[in-house]
């Protein structure tokens, strides 16, 4: 019984740690760029659902809605100021971590100026909150949510990589941005508004972690992008699809370490990035690329 | 008179510190064709960059059209008619469709539409293969995928760098045929090759050894074995010194 | 030295005097700064941490600025080291400054074990690192090891305090640190590391052994971590893992370094006492005041000044010298 | 005859499904230059990247002086006397000229060149205390190769010397190297430019598509029809 419940809260869960990973993966698709800011957009996304809450009545599903587009813009201008000064330098990789890693002390700061050092939650009122009941177990309300909100973000996410121009071009440019510059595409806009877009991704899982994780705080962004990071190197890097099933084979991993052993169920994400960086750098979808 | 479709003066370039291409000039007429001859390491792909602006040039003038280009980045002058497939020349992981798409830039749906079947007219083996990927197409075909991608930007000068890499004789033929229809359509073209079967359907002809040009002119001045052996083999380049 | 050699050494180059004499100075200088420092300001425990987080930015100093690998999970061997020391003191019942040496072991031993994360490259080594850090913190602090490390309960070293014998550990931990980084600097040891940074296979090419000598490296740096995390919990007597494996500790340590400029002697030393200072002064009061101040102190410096402060110093006095040229000429 | 130095013995090398080396073998005695010849992507590049122990054959023996190499770290090939230039030059750009060759000096295990003779023969003496990093390629391709020589090797491969150089510049680079060879060492050297081969080296292996197809007197493989063919495309097939 706790086997089938395993999984099935594996795959709710899953969906949600997609929704928390793909912005990151989207971001080191286009540029390379592995942004260690991406666990306090996820939290920024939690506040924004707390204040728009308290402050205006507004329901934090549709919450999502109103903070997408801020985001995106937010996030589009953020590149400009700081990614094309970068480019030029000659350890962009190294430098671009230290860069971010930066940004994520700054955002943090920031936070815990602004909403305190406290951790904030939400009403599960704010949310349908009756337990759902399926194969004789009780599973949480928020978890359905949370699910349910993620899926068709995530669908409108694929529609757009796929099926719209943009999506076309981001596409290109992930793959060879020689090759996507020399069709005409303009490089540097197509990664600006990927950047937005990787951040419009985390705020949205930012205001599902609110009920996910039981609260925002803070401090909680390291341990986001490490969780986000090991999941997306599951997956294999720059591979959408890839984090959507490494996502949740994660949670399904986890809730079983949470089942069977409860105290070591923190090390899942640790050791699934090291052990894959180390025995399949390439993650569950990738190929294995000349060196030379 | 009429512009020249493109014109290099005196262009020095290469990566870094390492100078590849020294002091190169040429000139094209609209609607001719030229072919850039010359062993590998010569600095073909290098001009082609400077050409469309992947590499900058360090010294001399990039006109197209009349025009200097030089200081424009690549994307400007694709969507000034400028088209040009890299030696790899396709995405290999987008469909065929997506492909084209992506040739035929910012143009409307309408537009698209139109090209594409122009397109498929001139290469139908391609209609059905829109939703295979690039990347698992036959060597020919993805020729076919690169060059009908530059046409979906309906170019006013179309660069191409090395069609014949990674193909048999066989489809080498088939590109040359392509290429020669297209001449017809009174494309400009510039073409970097190795291989002598596209002066078949060049008007003229560029030699590059060591990143400088070392013979330039017409077709018909360009003929007997010697001349190529010399090119390519360098053997006589060498042995007056 | 490490490679048995049969050619005679060349002459000029290696061990170029003035450099070497600058360096020393740049030893001796904060040496003699801390010895007497004590006299003027008297915050004792202030200034151990100063001094371990000195040495700290010269273990990232070494490890980024000399191999190009950037450990983002440092403050493991940190944490690594303090318990190491403490359980070694307390279970062992070794005197606390031998228990030091086994917080430098306990941090050694730590780096071996991540030796095959040296397959990875720049941003990839970091975070696995970082992992690494974060799981060696979980570990130690797992309820299930209360028997071992007392579990989230933390350690208590009150026993053996006596703010003597720490303040001296730490100012010869600090001497030998910075001897470390003078020594990696002008031998040929610092020479081939820094080969191997620029390009790995024309290093080996030019018979340095690779593998090797970035491993020398690496267990230096996590021995400078790992006693450091020792006189650290020394000094603080009672802490949780979670004050001794905090990932501000690599933070403080990296921006450090960065801020007064790798692959220097005075650059870490000089980043370390500014903004320690400038901590000590706004920091423990308003922690995020300063983390924000840090946080800036890294955008500036990545889009800025990449070379940190030293690499700066060296630019303007080109420039001032170019100008004299200019004036003269 | 002189002595074997080096012996290739059927290497092949996969890079998933593309075979970059197939079957290759050759030898090269002491005083011997060998040339390597063949278009790009044909594997010469990564003939010497195997040789020199970046990569690992699937299959196939080397053997220097007799002795056959088992799976060796590059600096123990260095060490052992097999060593090479790169097609794109890679000096320790933040080191000086003299210290690029220092470092390689420090592991030679026996006589050879002085640091000086070094610098003088590959004609950097005036630039021994700049950075290598400020060098133009040609300088840094002689600064490869002087580092390559503080080694002493037994057998060097040569990468594309020649490539950018003006007719001058090659003549005299052709020189350098055949100077290279008293003392018993081989050269294996990699070029496009046939004439400079032609001034140096009395055999060629033509490889294509990772395959040798032409092995013998430099003057007859430029009449074959199969090098012809690989070089100029269709004519003369």
């Amino acid at each position: 019984m706790l086997f089938e419940y395993s999984i099935i809260a594996g795959i709710l869960l899953g969906l949600f740690y997609a929704l928390m990973a793909m912005g990151l993966n989207l971001v080191f698709g286009v540029q390379r760029i592995i942004n260690l800011a991406h666990g306090d957009m996820v939290m920024l996304g939690g506040f924004g659902a707390w204040e728009l809450y308290y402050g205006y009545h507004l329901n934090p599903v549709l919450a999502i809605v109103v903070m997408v587009p801020i985001t995106v813009v937010v996030g589009y201008g953020l590149y400009y100021l700081l990614i094309p000064r970068l480019k030029s330098a000659v350890d962009f990789e190294t430098l671009s971590l230290v860069l971010f890693f930066g940004v994520s002390q700054v955002v943090e700061a920031l936070s815990a100026l602004g909403f305190g050092n406290n951790e904030r939650s939400l009403p599960v009122t704010s949310i349908p909150s009756q337990p759902v009941h399926l194969f004789g177990q009780f599973y949480p309300a928020d978890w359905w949510v949370a699910a349910g909100v993620a899926l068709p973000l995530l669908g409108i996410f694929f529609l757009y990589l796929y099926r719209t121009r943009l999506g076309r071009e981001t596409r290109a440019v992930m793959a060879d941005e020689h090759e996507a510059v020399s069709v005409g595409i303009d490089a540097g806009r197509v990664s600006a508004i990927s950047f937005g877009v990787g951040l419009a991704l985390a705020a949205a899982a930012g205001v599902l972690a609110v009920f996910v994780f039981g609260g925002v705080d803070p401090s909680e962004g390291v341990s986001i992008t490490i969780t986000a990071f090991a999941i997306i190197v599951f997956g294999s890097l720059g591979n959408p699809l890839g984090t959507v099933v490494g996502s949740i084979l994660f949670g399904v991993a986890y809730q079983l370490a949470q089942v069977y052993t409860p105290s070591w169920s923190n090390l899942v994400p640790y050791i699934l990035v090291i052990g894959t960086m180390l025995l399949r750098p390439q993650g569950l979808f990738g190929r294995r690329t000349r060196v030379a | 008179m009429e512009p020249l479709a493109l014109e290099i003066n005196g262009v020095s370039s290469g990566y870094g510190r390492v100078q590849v291409l020294w002091d190169v000039s040429f000139t094209v007429n609209q609607g001719s064709v030229i072919v850039l001859l010359g062993a590998n390491g010569a600095g073909k792909t290098t001009l082609l960059k400077v050409i469309v602006g992947l590499v900058k040039a360090w010294s001399g003038e990039v006109k197209a059209f009349g025009e200097d280009i030089g200081r424009l980045n690549t994307a400007r002058r694709v969507r000034n008619g400028i088209a040009y497939m890299s030696e790899q020349g396709i995405f290999p992981g987008l469909s065929v469709r997506e492909n084209l798409a992506l040739g035929a830039g910012r143009a409307s749906k309408a537009e698209v539409r139109e090209r594409l079947s122009l397109v498929y007219d001139m290469f139908p083996e391609l209609v059905e293969r829109g939703k295979s990927l690039a990347g698992s197409l036959s060597g020919g075909q993805r020729k076919m995928v690169g060059i009908s991608k530059c046409l979906m930007a309906k170019p006013k000068l179309l660069i191409l760098d090395e069609p014949s890499s990674g193909l048999s004789p066989k489809f080498v033929a088939e590109v040359v045929e392509q290429l020669h229809t297209l001449r017809s359509f009174g494309i400009t073209m510039v073409i970097a090759e190795q291989n002598v079967s596209f002066l078949e359907t060049a008007d003229s002809a560029c030699v590059l050894e060591g990143g400088r040009i070392n013979f330039s002119g017409g077709v018909d001045e360009f003929e007997g074995d010697e001349a190529l052996h010399a090119a390519f083999f360098g053997l006589e380049g060498i042995q007056e010194v | 030295m490490l490679e048995s050699r049969s050619v005679e050494k060349p002459a000029a180059g290696v061990f170029r005097r003035k450099t070497l004499l600058l360096d020393l100075l740049a030893v001796a200088v904060p040496v003699v700064g801390f010895a007497f420092g004590i006299n003027i300001f008297a915050n004792e425990l202030l200034l151990v941490y100063m001094m371990v987080y000195v040495a700290l930015a010269h273990g990232i100093n070494i490890s980024y600025g000399f191999t190009g690998y950037l450990p983002f999970g440092y403050f493991g061997f940190f944490g690594a080291g303090a318990y190491g020391a403490t359980l070694a003191i307390l279970d062992l019942h070794v005197p606390a400054l031998i228990g030091m040496l086994f917080g430098g072991v306990a941090g050694v031993l730590f780096g071996l074990l991540l030796l095959p994360l040296f397959r990875l490259r720049g941003a990839y080594f970091a975070i696995a690192t970082l992992a690494a850090g974060e799981a060696i913190a979980d570990i130690v602090a797992n309820p299930s090891l209360q028997s071992v490390t007392n579990g989230p309960y933390g350690e208590n070293l009150a026993s053996v305090y006596s703010s003597g014998q720490i303040y001296v550990a730490a100012l010869v931990f600090m001497a030998l640190a910075l001897l470390a980084v003078v020594l990696v600097k002008n031998s040929r040891f610092g020479l081939a590391l820094r080969a191997i940074k620029e390009s790995e296979y024309s290093a080996a090419m030019a018979g340095v052994n690779v593998v090797r000598m970035r491993s020398l490296a690496w267990v230096i740096a996590a021995a400078i971590a790992g006693v450091g995390g020792a006189i650290f919990g020394w000094a603080t007597t009672v802490f949780y893992p979670s004050a001794v494996f905090d990932s501000a500790i690599s933070v403080f340590a990296i921006v450090f370094a960065l801020f007064g400029g790798t692959g220097s002697v005075w650059g870490p030393t000089l980043g370390t006492v500014l903004l320690y200072g400038l901590y000590s002064a706004v920091g423990l009061s308003s922690p995020q005041y300063f983390q924000l101040i840090y946080g800036l102190a890294i955008v500036v410096l990545v889009l800025f000044a990449p070379r940190g402060l030293v690499g700066f110093g060296r630019a303007a006095g080109r420039m001032i010298s170019l100008r004299r040229a200019g004036a003269n000429g | 005859m002189a002595d074997e130095i080096l012996r290739l013995e059927g290497i092949s090398k996969h890079f998933g499904g593309l075979h970059a080396l197939q079957e290759v073998s050759f030898s090269v005695v002491g005083g011997e230059a060998l040339g390597l010849v063949g278009p790009n992507g044909s594997g010469k590049t990564t003939l010497i990247n195997v040789v020199c122990g970046l990569y690992t054959p699937n299959s196939g023996s080397i053997y220097l002086e007799g002795t056959k190499l088992g799976k060796m770290n590059p600096h123990r090939l260095a060490r052992a006397g097999i060593n090479r230039t790169f097609q794109v030059p890679q000096p320790f750009g933040s080191l000086t000229v003299r210290e690029n060759i220092e470092i390689a000096l420090s592991h030679r295990s026996g006589e050879g060149m002085s640091l000086d003779d070094i610098l003088d023969f590959v004609n950097l003496g005036k630039w021994a205390g700049q950075e290598a990093g400020s060098l133009n390629a040609a300088q840094q391709k002689r600064l490869d190769l002087g580092r390559a020589l503080a080694l002493n090797p037994k057998v060097l491969f040569v990468d594309e010397l020649g490539a950018g150089l003006n007719p001058v510049e090659l003549a005299e680079v052709a020189v350098m190297l055949r100077s290279l060879l008293s003392g018993g060492r081989a050269l294996v050297v990699v070029e496009h430019l046939m004439g400079f081969l032609d001034k140096l080296v009395d055999r060629v292996i033509v490889l294509n598509a990772g395959r040798e197809i032409f092995h013998g007197a430099l003057r007859s493989a430029l009449d074959d029809d199969e090098v012809k063919r690989v070089f100029l495309g269709t004519v003369g097939a």
